[in-house]
């Protein structure tokens, strides 16, 4: 069961490793170039260490590569939110402030996870996380609070993103017994902090909540988007075609 | 004027000495510019340069190797930013000079202008490329200008943090399948002449530079060997890895040559170099387009930026008032 | 050494339905998204004719899916206009005029071929292609002499696929040896009248004909663009991830 | 008004002996208006239904599966081709009601709004989609509205071809590998219950549709049959053929009952088919904003299309003059 928890938490990670990787060498500015690569190197970290525990508690020998590139988009656990297209910068920025609140507020309370290797790499993914969130939180500042034309791309970037928020504090039977014996962080529990964090970063670039919509969810359960199948073909295919190999 | 004669008089005292220009230091104008051009044309490569390698980001066969490449052109983004910085130091801004790369008044090393078609070009990128790079750069490490010195030194120990890197992906490779080997050897046999014409036009012959740059650039203590002896130098020392990796150099004309102490080899072919620097390479338009693509698209972005650091700056001004 | 030839005439076709097939639900107009579709499948079609017989020829038991499917990008033999990104539409009018006129010139020849199966090919594909290269006169007509923007896209689509027209001309010792021998066509004799037809239609437009720039080849020799990567990645991804499966 | 009556009984008359409306017949207004937005709906679901399964035409497996889904989708195209110009002989443009369709005045079928998500969906769509899709349309080849009826005959001989290519898509996967028959079964999960709800509400109940509608349908000669009589249509074609394929239908409460000589089956999910319709499915706004675009990036094609007939025409009529 601590297996299906590592995999979804590496598999946010991966996933939205692979987006921001995307934007290299496109982003826009060269300061931005470097941090976009440094999250998602930060990311990829995660997902590796992630990965690798899920397989070693799976215990059927599939490591972080065997984990990452032969499994079809159908057994993927990521939510939603990280595999949505890029879209222009407003569009991640507001995808990095909804994801990077969430991870921060789960990693600062899995740091006393009863679980050693989850506490480490909690311990660890905070420091990273709490960066990112304060990338993202300058940059809705910025955005929102800019020129006419980056407001209105701001806006729009949160409403695109905000429909994929509801599901990152979803419980299912993983975390409801995980949480229980104090090893996973119940994720209903980190609304309430999230709400706090990414409204006052709203107001304070005179941005409004956007309007509810009706949740989009289904990928802890496998059931993405279109989007994915893409992204996972450009990523494994190097892989899958040579399945003996070293590299 | 005497004032310039004095001036001058001390620019070459330092330079001869061995010493460092600064930027608040009296320099000639043609020094200045020299240097400009030569830095810029530096910082572009790294920014382009991440063109071809960005290209196997999403598609690197291990997590590994995809941290390992995205590390890299991490870096050589930051490379771009201490070689605009250090431009700067010149009087003149990033902008300005990528507005001349874009309008092709700038140019990047032409080696980017070739594409990377399997995974084996990142390994040779790193290896031979970065190679030749540093052969080319290791000098400037004590070149006459301080930014430029300083910013060659940690750019220096990271390349070869990556050229190592390149050549251990390599060598994965060739100890690999056979498919892995093939596209090993695949990838040298493309990669091989590009980068022995990094180093630019032969010393002599016909198709040497027009006289007189490199003599000036030697005076200046910016350039401190001729292009055909750093590229002797570049072969001298890829030839024993290449056998260690179990490639074979594309270049039947290669030996030892035990009068010389150096491999003697077959020249690149510089009309085709020629020919790649006037814009005829295979992705000279592909990498500039692409360049200006994501200049442009930010454009909003980086106005956004601005707007709000006069409305921040505004504010603190009222607060204070 | 037929199986070469017909090799590089199948991933011409190949490559090209596979482009043709991203306008599928996207095309300017419902009537496109079905011309569109159609030409696809005609040049699939040949495709699958071409790629089968040079199996047979090389007789290593490789059929279509097999060399569709399980070669890299360094031993596919398209030209490089058939793998560039589709652009606008003007842009991909634009490959399909240069296109078809010298599928058109090629397969019309290619009726007389000595070997029998590249001629009954031929005498079933040039009614194809005449349609192909009519759809494309049409739209270039259309657009370079409709409105300002029209004219203005469709002279930058020439410019863009007019450095890998001069490829489709190239010969090699392949075709060298088999058109000695009556089996192939020339490319070069294909020069001259491709150069009236188009020459034609862009007059009759009053288009000028592009600048002369460098000529982009490689692709019959393996040497492709960083594109073709992208679209092998995506076509053989979920074939090769069921290696010994039959669909 | 006496002259209204008169027109009116002609009308009835044909339509109560059978016969067919044509477009200079008379007809009431709200049977045109009815006809309009049923025809309407019609073509609007199969040009957004080209984007579920078009999304696995770049990833065909076989080539041969490449070139049936190709002409499949092509075929969808066609099919809106005929519905619009059977709409327009009731006088709307297509242009007018693409402008439903993307201001979401006008509704497309909501079985578009789930994803795609694995090759065998496409199998899935093809059998129980189309299969949906037939069982709704065959009566309408005997529709009161001679175009409509005329459109129907045609596109239903297609549709009963892609449902046997989509069922033989299928059974090829359930006779291949254990991965092969999971993917089927997995979509079967899926694709089942939207199927069912494609059939609309019940005829009973609370989640009934406003009464009137269906009657008024009838009585006009546009719909044969009510929503559950063709529902239970389509379960009892389909349970013989999902045991051929050796696959499960996901209803537990599914057998046959041999008094009614149906299958009995638990009925869908109404009150998600009502999200659904409402615009809350996966792919919504996926789908509209594709076709959107899709208009508005072709825009300046269709205008300069126009501008060039119009300029031909001119110079006809000045070669003319």
């Amino acid at each position: 069961m601590r297996d299906r928890y590592a995999l979804a938490l590496g598999d946010d990670a991966l996933v939205l490793a692979q987006r921001l990787g995307e934007w290299v060498a496109r982003a826009p500015e060269l300061e931005e170039d470097v941090a976009l690569a440094n999250i998602a190197l930060d990311l990829l970290g995660q997902a590796r260490t992630m990965l690798t525990y899920a397989g070693e508690l799976e215990g059927t020998g599939r490591d972080e590569d065997a984990l990452a590139y032969w499994r079809d988009d159908r057994d993927f656990r990521n939510a939603l939110l990280v595999e949505l297209p890029n879209g222009d910068f407003a569009v991640t920025m507001a995808r990095q402030l909804v994801f990077a609140a969430y991870q921060y507020e789960l990693y600062d309370r899995l740091r006393a996870s009863t679980d050693d290797t989850l506490a480490a790499v909690a311990g660890k993914a905070v420091k990273e996380v709490h960066y990112h969130r304060d990338h993202a939180t300058q940059w809705v500042l910025r955005l929102g609070d800019g020129t006419d034309e980056s407001r209105r791309r701001m806006v729009a970037g949160l409403a695109t993103v905000w429909p994929y928020a509801e599901e990152l504090f979803d419980g299912d039977d993983v975390t409801a017994a995980l949480s229980a014996e104090g090893v996973a962080v119940d994720p209903a529990t980190l609304r309430e902090p999230w709400t706090a964090y990414v409204e006052g970063v709203l107001a304070e670039a005179g941005l409004e909540r956007p309007a509810d919509a009706a949740p989009r969810r289904g990928g802890r359960r496998g059931l993405h988007t279109e989007h994915l199948g893409y992204l996972l073909a450009e990523m494994q295919h190097l892989h899958r075609s040579h399945p003996e190999a070293t590299w | 004027m005497a004032a310039t004669d004095e001036r001058e008089a001390a620019f070459y005292a330092i330079v001869d000495s061995d010493g460092r220009i600064e930027p608040r230091d009296d320099m000639p104008e043609a020094y200045r510019k020299t240097l400009i051009r030569q830095i810029a044309q530096h910082a572009h490569s790294e920014i382009i340069g991440m063109q071809p390698e960005g290209n196997w980001i999403s598609r690197a066969p291990s997590l590994r190797r995809k941290a390992i490449l995205l590390a890299k052109v991490q870096d050589e983004a930051g490379h771009g930013l201490y070689l605009y910085a250090a431009a700067e130091t010149l009087g003149v801004s990033r902008d300005q000079l990528l507005e001349l790369l874009h309008t092709k008044r700038q140019k990047y090393s032409s080696i980017f202008n070739y594409p990377t078609l399997t995974w084996a070009d990142v390994g040779a990128i790193g290896w031979l490329v970065d190679g030749a790079a540093i052969t080319n750069q290791v000098p400037l490490t004590r070149c006459s200008y301080g930014p430029y010195a300083r910013a060659m030194v940690r750019i220096c120990k990271e390349e070869s943090f990556h050229q190592r890197q390149g050549f251990e992906s390599l060598l994965t490779l060739t100890r690999g399948s056979a498919a892995q080997k093939a596209m090993a050897q695949d990838a040298l046999d493309r990669w091989w002449y590009p980068s022995l014409a990094m180093f630019g036009p032969p010393d002599t012959g016909e198709q040497a530079a027009p006289g007189g740059h490199t003599e000036q650039s030697m005076r200046w203590g910016i350039k401190r060997f001729s292009n055909d002896e750093l590229r002797q130098r570049f072969v001298d020392m890829t030839v024993p890895q290449s056998e260690v990796l179990g490639l074979t150099i594309p270049d039947p004309g290669l030996r030892w040559n035990e009068e010389r102490g150096h491999y003697d080899f077959t020249a690149p072919d510089y009309d085709e170099l020629f020919r790649v620097i006037k814009g005829d390479g295979p992705c000279n338009e592909q990498r500039l387009r692409h360049r200006v693509d994501a200049q442009n698209d930010g454009a909003w972005v980086r106005e956004a930026a601005g707007a709000y650091a006069a409305k921040q700056q505004a504010r603190r001004r009222e607060a204070a008032a």
